[in-house]
Parts: C-alpha cells; structure tokens; sequence
C-alpha cells in the first residue's frame, strides 16, 4: 500500500535509493535470484516482481559459488535450484554475470523448465559431472535444456 | 678517620660479593661461532689524493678479474674423488636472492604462481671437518660427539674489500677469495665436502625436486592480534566500545589466575628465521642462474637473501641421485629447464582433445 | 602488480626516491600538506639555502627536484608547465626566475639540482632534526668539510710508494707476456706462462 | 650517402628548433635567456629527444611491458627474464595492439566445453596488470543478459584474440558500461572486423552513455567521466554537495604522487629500447599474413 503510493509520487524512482546488497555480492542467506528457466512457479514469481530467497545453501561456506544448490522460497513454496551465473568477480575464463541466476530443480535434479533462456558458463558442464552421483541425483539434465553456452 | 676506613673496607667486601654471587649464577648462553667476524662498513675518511684513489680501485678491480678467471677447482680433483650419493648423505646448500614473483602455466592451462630466486655469485670459501669443528656452546651435553656433519661454509656476492672491517676480510683471504657479502654455513657430510673456491650455480639443484628455503620474514614492526595471530576482533557497532581490535579475555581465574606462557599478545610481528619447507622447482635458468620455485610463500620482502637446501620431508626427499657433491661446471648447456607440468612461453598454444 | 601510468612521462630524479611518501602532520590532511610543501619549494628558490626540520626538507627536496625537471624538460612554452609552475611559486616572479635562472643553470647538469645537509644538532637537546636543503650553484659560501687532499699526508706518501711497486710489477709481468707469446710463435711450444699471484697491497687488506 | 642522410636530419633538427623559437616569440611569454654554447647542445639534446619520442610512444600500444613503478617491488633481471618470456609467447600467437573501449573476440581453448574450444566477443572495459600477469576484462549483452569476462593476456590457453573494431573512447575504464543502456554494450558474436587504413591514428570514439536511474554499483558522478551524458539527471543536491567537498584538486598538481605512478623516460627507453625492434618485426609478419589470407580468401570461395 504505502510502496504504491510511494511510486506513484515519483515514477521515475523504481526501487530505493541505497544499495542494501553486500559489497561482495555473495550469495548469501535471503539473496534475491533470478530464475532463468520457463518453469511456470518461476515465471510467474518474476513478473510479479517477487524474485526467490536464499533459504539455504548447501556447502560448507554457507556462500553460494557457481554449480552450488541453493534452497529457495519462491511464491510461498520451498523449491531447490542451481546457481548457473553470479555477479561475484570470478577466475579468469569464467564470466561474471550482471544479475544471480538460478535454474530450479526437483530433488532428482531433473529442471522444472525445458528451457533456459540466457547462456550458462561452460564450466558448469564440469562441475555438474563431478556432483553427479551414480545412484543420486542427476544435474547434467539442465545441461541439456540450456540454449547457449559461454 | 678509622670510621671511613672501616666504611671503605666493608664496601669493598660488600662489592666482592656481589660479584660473587653474580658469576655463581652466570652462563654462557650465546658466543658467535669463530668464524663470525663482525662485518661494519669502515668509515671513510682518509684524505686521500684523486690519484690514490683511482690506484685503490684499480687494485680492486685487478684482483676481481684475477678471481674471475680462476677456474673450479673440481676440474682437478673430481676424477680421484668418486664419491657415492646415499639418501643419507647431506649435500651443500646455495645462497640465493628473492627476485620477484611471476606466473607461468602448467600444461593443463592452470596458472601458477611462481618465485624467482637468483643464485649470485656463490663460492666454497671453506670445509671444516667434523673433527675440527666445535661450535657455540650449547647447553646439551653430549651433542658435540655425536656431530658427524661437517661445516661448510659459502659466501655470495664479492664486495669491494675496502668497505668491510679487516677481521672479516681476513677470514677471506686467509683462502685467497675476495670477501662476500653473505657469509653462510652449510652442515654436510664430509664426503660432500667441496675445495675452496668452488662456484655453486643454480644447477646444484634440478628441476622437479623440492628444496627447503630458510629466510627472514618481512617485518612488520609491533602489530597488535589481529594482524598477528588472525584473531576476530570484535564488533564495530552493537553498543562495542573501545575494543574493536582488541584480544579480549588472556586468561581465566583461580588457580591459574595468570597469564600463561605462548599466550598469543600483541608484539614485534615479522623479521625472524623461518623455514618453508618442500617447495617444487619448476624451472632453472643457466645462463643468470635463476630458480622459479612453485608459490609465493617464500619469506622475505623482494631482495632479501635465501638459503637453499634439499628438502628434509620424508616423502619429498631426493629419490635419485643429485649432481653430486655439486654439478661439475661445463659448455654447452641448454638454457632453460623446464619441469614436465610446466608450459614453455616458447611452445605453441595449448589445445585440449575431445574424450 | 598495478600497471605504469602511461598518459605522462616524467625525467628521472636524481636522488633517492622512497617508496611511500612522507605524512606531514597537518590540521587540513593532504590538501595542508602540500600547501606547507609549496611554502617551502617557493623559500628555496627565493633563497636558496634554508634551514628545515629534516622531514620536510626531505619532502620539499623531492618536490623542488620535480619543478625543476619538468621546467628543463618542457621549456617556458608548454602550459600545463606554466600551470605547474604557477602553482608551486607562490610569489610570481619567480616563475621568471625558475624559467631563466634555474633552468640555464641545471640543463647540462648530470646530477641533482639540490643539495640536503644535515644541521649540526645540539647534544640531549628535544629539538627535531634539522636539515639544511640549498640549491647548487648558489652564491653562498660553501657548507660541509673543505678539506684540501694533502698529498704530503702519510697515508698519500705510503700509497705513492705502493702505487709506483705495483704499476713496476704489473708492467715487468706484461712485458714478460709478450717475450712468452713472441717465443711461442718462434718455437711453436705449448707451455703455458705462469701466472704470478699479484701482490697485494697493504693497505687493502688492513682496510 | 650516410653524411647527406645526417645533413638532413640536422637541417630538420635545426627546423624544427626554429620553429620551436618562432613559436616563442608569438606567444606572450619571457624568451629564456639564450648562449651560444648552450644553443648547441640544447640542438642535439632536442634531436635526441625526437628520436627518442617516436620509441616512447610504443607504450600506449603495449602498457603491460613497463613494470610496476613500486621501487620495492622492481627487480632488472626479473623483468628483463618476464619481458623475454613475453616476447615467446608473442611469437607463437598474435597478441594485436588494443585499447580500452575496442571490440575483441577471443577464442580459448577450453576443456570444459564440448568442441574444446570457446570464443566470446565483446568491448573491453578495462586493462591491468603488468608483465605475465596483464589482463583484459571484455563486456557484451547476450539474450538481455549482461556478461563479463576476464582473460590474462600471455594464457597460453588463449588460441587467438582478434580485434574487430580498433578505436578508444574517452575514459581509461568502461566500468559505467554496467549501469549504462544494454544495448551501449550489446555486439552481435558474427561481427566482420573492420579494417582500418595504414597509417590512421587511432579514432577516439565520442559516444556518450546513458545510464539506467540508480541505484547504481558506484558513485559515478564523483569520477569526473567524460563518456556519461545524463549523470546530472539523476543526482540530489545532497550527491552535488558531496561531490564538490570530495573533490581534491591538488592532486593535479601534486607531482610526486604523477612520479610515483610512472616510470620515468630514462628507463622507459632502455625497456623499449630492448623491445622495441623485436615488437616491430611481430607486427610486420602479422601485416604480411594479413595481406596474404586477404589474397587467400576469395580463391577459396572461388574453389
């Protein structure tokens, strides 16, 4: 209620004024992402301007990396999902993103979406392969639905 | 007049004691190896003619060429000295100058960092069997009879004679060499032993072996715990006053209501002996006998001296024989030495085949 | 490592150049400092000796150092010198000094344009250091030692003794180099000529 | 031969130096003070210094050759060793003479992906590092979506880097590039290089960015940017404010801060004096291959 008012006095301001993000950009707890895929709970939760939140993520550092699975809450649900490109600086050869993207997964990894619609890192293929578990989940299949790689 | 008398008797007495007293509890805890010789810059003020001068630099440099010329001694005696190289035996070392740091790629396309260490100018200026051999005291009883190494000492760098003192430079020419700037001892076996004069160059060492280096940290001047020991801190907000950078708690209370010894406080940070210990060489350069070790973690600021030795890790030591008791100078050497990870600049660009 | 600023170039200072520069305390920050430092570089070409406390005249030193090269390097005719220039003089007329005095008299100097001394110092006194920073070439009588070199001094007697010993020998060994390489040739024999260790001198190895 | 070629370069010497003084004259400002003898070594010091520009100029097209200007960082061997090492790496790939604000495209060999190999073309934002360690960063917006890479100059990993569009712009780093419109950063990855004729200076792109409203990843109107339109739009009275008690406008004119971030002439010109000649020939046989594979081409579509 008192937003729209807000953007209505001055529309031409969209968002607030001050960075609230952290210097290092890091995907942290309660980061908003980006979901990249054309599942239906995400494109509906990106326009309507309610990106996910960081719920958990599931390594050591508690610090999001590229290939890292994350748990999100999107549009009051709990869903898991990849980290496919970060606005992190990177190593040299692995590009830096301008936005946190993610592609949601089920729990066998298999993605919601058959399509992702921005290019993903090649050296996501690598690290895929390397968490992928005989009898666990599969992460290559969101290889397979990705349109572009750089 | 007999009171001061009696007064002056009892202070002397008095003083006697004190002496006493004092050298009953008096060791000695430190006394600099014989061959140390202190080494400061003699003040210049002699008033010398232009012409004097210039006769004394052309002495010098006389004597520079002279000692250039000289070859390695080992040319004569390696043919009757055949000596075998055993894991156990304990090779000389080098004296070496941290020259920088740059990266080089290995063949999988990964970066490396890597420290260049240049090996200037090193001789043998002289072996001290271990029979000869008596060090600073120490406070162990029975170290001296088990002492089987024997000392070697090795200088780098020739320096202008002039501009140290004269007890150090006889040391030098008591051996006929020009004085070093860096005096060095190595403890080695006596069948590793080297005549005096030899020159060490950088292919002492081969590419693929690990080597430990012992050198002076950077100081770093009085640094408080969190630059020290890597302590957290504490808060920069949240009602924290005063004590942002501060150790906090050093101990607890009742029985061990002290402060304990190795308790971690502020205090000099840096300039003191360490020794990194297993570090690979990458690549060796001939020609200005230069070494490029794997990592940056080589003590010392750039410019500070080094001391190379083959490694002491169990599972890095030296598996084959080494150039032994050092490399015999000769022609014809290829430049550069690369190890087998290492990519050459010189190689074309490097391609990954499909699997 | 950080890449060379490429968009100037500057002349070599001929003095050490250490690596940080110095912080002069000041109530303003950077801004007071280098106004302190232009008060200074203006006194020392106006006057050129004064008397400093050493950390300043250290600074200072390498600040008038610059001025100078740059006026050298670009000339009268090159503006952003004259800005230079402009700014570090306060009083203006010795914007014409640096250009036609300074200038001439440095351009085919090989060393640096400064001189820093230090001021005689008064034993447990708590007063700071003080230097003494002029420029060369002044018309002032000159500070430091003038000791004449005495070639009737013991130590220039006995080296001119040393030196003639030496030189005799060294020529002696030449000239029997050449007698050895003319034999050579004559009866094509391979011995070697023995090199004889060169005499040292005295002086040398007690030094 | 040899005496009349030195004639000339005299007779041009002293030409120059004339006009130098006719110059002077014009202008309003106090004539130095002139010698005889001083005249005639400031002549030679002045050809000297002709000659010496023309080296000098190489380090615009090649910054990563000088060293970094930390005294307690500077080593001669060490460079002397990185600058040969440079120069092998040059000679087995064409390392081409690039600005901040050209479009690249740069094609690694990479393991990761499927035909081993990735090319990626974009406009480079920035340049750093110096020696071995040199690196570019290079910027484009595929699918909306805005991407950066980072590369290091002399990775032997790097297979070719090819300039598509040779021109600078008019900041040392394009980093507004990320709060600016996408499409100031968007270039289509089958780009034709575009050929520049011999012998042009390089063009200085004039464009001007426009930036999205804030919030933005920096404070952009502190950095005094020329290539920025619409800064003025979206900043309060209070960054205005801010902006001018910032600002330090002694640092132009503090010259030790300028000496310390430089490396002066005198060792400039023994670097490049030690490069330079070699840096010459790799670009002669890079305009050599150029003229060929120009020849080359149409015989191939012909076939």
């Amino acid at each position: 209620m008192f937003k729209a008012i807000v953007n209505k006095l001055n529309p031409l301001q969209l968002s607030c004024s001050f960075h609230t993000t952290a210097c290092l950009n890091e995907v942290r707890l309660l980061t908003r992402l980006r979901v990249v895929d054309n599942s239906e709970i995400g494109k509906r939760a990106m326009s309507e301007g309610k990106p996910p939140r960081v719920i958990c993520v599931y390594n050591k550092q508690r610090v999001g990396y590229i290939g890292d699975r994350v748990l999100v809450a999107i549009k009051g649900q709990k869903k898991k999902g990849i980290l496919v490109g970060l606005k992190q600086t990177q190593k040299v050869k692995v590009p830096k993103f301008d936005s946190n993207n993610v592609v949601l997964i089920d729990d066998n990894g298999t993605p919601l979406g058959n399509r992702i619609h921005v290019p993903i890192p090649t050296i996501l293929r690598t690290i895929l392969k390397e968490r992928t578990h005989a009898k666990g989940a599969d992460y290559t299949k969101l290889l397979a639905i990705a349109t572009k790689f750089v | 007049m007999d009171n001061l008398k009696v007064l002056c008797s009892k202070l002397i007495k008095l003083r006697v004691d004190h002496i006493v007293t004092r050298s009953a509890k008096f060791t000695v805890k430190y006394r600099p190896p014989h061959w140390y010789a202190p080494k400061v810059n003699v003040v210049k003020d002699d008033d010398l003619t232009q012409d004097n001068m210039q006769f004394i630099k052309e002495v010098i440099s006389d004597r520079n060429d002279s000692q250039q010329e000289l070859e390695s001694p080992l040319v004569q005696s390696i043919s009757h000295t055949s000596q075998q190289w055993l894991p156990t035996t304990r090779r000389v070392g080098l004296i070496a100058r941290k020259i920088g740091n740059y990266p080089v790629w290995s063949n999988n396309g990964k970066k490396m960092q890597t420290t260049l260490l240049q090996v200037v100018d090193n001789h043998v200026i002289k072996y001290i069997p271990p029979e000869e051999f008596k060090p600073m005291l120490t406070t162990e009883r029975n170290w001296r009879e088990k002492r089987k190494l024997g000392c070697m000492l090795v200088g780098s760098e020739t320096i202008n004679p002039s501009t140290v003192t004269k007890d150090y430079c006889g040391l030098f020419n008591s051996v006929g060499m020009l004085p070093k700037r860096h005096l060095r001892r190595f403890m080695v076996s006596p069948e590793a032993a080297l005549p005096t004069g030899t020159p060490l160059f950088a292919t002492h060492f081969r590419v693929g072996d690990y080597i430990d280096i012992r050198a002076k940290t950077i100081d770093r001047g009085f640094q408080g715990v969190m630059k020290r020991w890597g302590f957290k801190g504490m808060p920069a907000s949240h009602g924290v006053t005063k004590t942002h950078r501060r150790p906090g708690n050093i101990g607890s209370g009742g029985e061990k209501a002290r402060v304990w010894p190795g308790t971690k406080m502020p205090g000099h940070m840096g300039n003191r002996w360490r020794i990194i210990r297993g570090v690979k060489i990458l690549r060796v350069n001939t020609k200005y006998n230069v070494l490029w070790t794997l990592g940056v973690a080589i003590p010392g600021e750039t410019g500070a001296m080094c001391y190379l030795f083959d490694t002491v890790l169990p599972l890095r030591k030296l598996k084959s024989s080494p150039p032994f008791p050092t490399y015999f100078p000769s022609d014809d050497l290829p430049v550069e030495y690369y190890d087998e990870c290492v990519h050459p600049f010189s190689d074309p660009t490097l391609t990954f085949e499909e699997t | 490592m950080n890449q060379a600023d490429v968009s100037k170039l500057v002349s070599k200072l001929r003095i050490r150049v250490p690596a940080e520069p110095r912080k002069l305390r000041n109530i303003k920050g950077p801004e007071g400092r280098i106004d302190k430092l232009r008060k200074t570089v203006t006194g020392l070409i106006k006057y050129e000796r004064i008397e400093l406390n050493s950390n300043r005249g250290q600074e200072a030193r390498q600040y008038a150092e610059r001025l100078i090269s740059e006026a050298i390097r670009h000339g009268d005719c090159h503006k952003p010198t004259m800005d230079i220039a402009d700014y570090w003089l306060l009083e203006k007329e010795l914007i014409h000094k640096l250009f036609k005095v300074l200038v001439p008299r440095f351009q085919d100097s090989n060393t640096c344009y400064t001189r820093l001394l230090n001021a005689p110092r008064i034993i447990h006194s708590r007063n700071p250091d003080k230097v003494i920073l002029e420029l060369k070439g002044n018309p002032y009588p000159v500070l430091g030692s003038n000791k004449m070199n005495n070639r009737f001094l013991i130590q220039n007697v006995l080296l001119d003794a040393a030196k003639y010993d030496y030189r005799q020998a060294k020529y002696a060994e030449f000239a029997k180099k050449i007698v050895n390489k003319e034999e050579k040739i004559d009866t094509t024999e391979t011995e070697a000529p023995s090199i004889e260790k060169q005499q040292s001198d005295d002086k040398l190895t007690q030094s | 031969m040899s005496l009349a070629i030195r004639r000339t370069t005299e007779l041009i010497g002293a030409a120059k130096w004339f006009l130098r003084r006719d110059s002077r004259v014009l202008s309003t400002l106090p004539e130095k003070v002139e010698e005889p003898p001083a005249e005639l070594t400031s002549k030679r010091y002045r050809r000297r210094f002709f000659q010496n520009e023309a080296i000098l100029e190489t380090r615009h097209a090649y910054p990563e050759f000088l060293p970094d200007p930390n005294p307690n960082w500077r080593n001669s061997l060490r460079e002397k060793l990185e600058r040969a090492d440079m120069l092998e790496r040059r000679s087995q790939i064409d390392i081409p003479e690039f600005y901040v604000g050209s479009v690249l495209a740069v094609t690694i060999s990479d393991p990761h992906a499927q035909s081993k190999t990735n090319r990626f073309v974009g406009i480079c934002i920035e340049r750093k590092g110096c020696g071995l360690r040199a690196e570019f960063t290079l910027r484009n917006v595929v699918d909306h979506q805005g991407l950066e890479v980072r590369y290091d100059l002399y990775d032997p990993t790097i297979q070719s880097i090819q300039v598509l569009r040779l021109e600078k712009r008019l900041d040392d780093k394009l980093f507004y590039l990320r709060d600016a419109l996408p499409e100031y950063s968007t270039f289509s990855f089958d780009m034709d290089p575009e050929i520049l004729p011999e012998g042009t200076p390089i063009p200085v792109n004039p464009v001007q960015v426009k930036l999205k409203p804030r919030p933005w990843l920096e404070r952009w109107e502190r950095q005094e940017l020329k290539g920025v339109s619409n800064i003025e739009e979206h900043l309060k009275e209070k960054d205005r404010v801010r902006r001018e008690l910032r600002k330090t406008p002694w640092e132009k004119y503090d010259l030790m801060k300028q000496y310390r971030k430089t490396i002066p002439i005198e060792d400039q010109s023994k670097i490049w004096a030690e490069v330079h000649n070699q840096l010459q020939q790799l670009q002669m046989a890079r305009k050599k291959s150029a003229r060929k594979r120009t020849f080359t081409t149409p015989k191939t579509q012909l076939g």
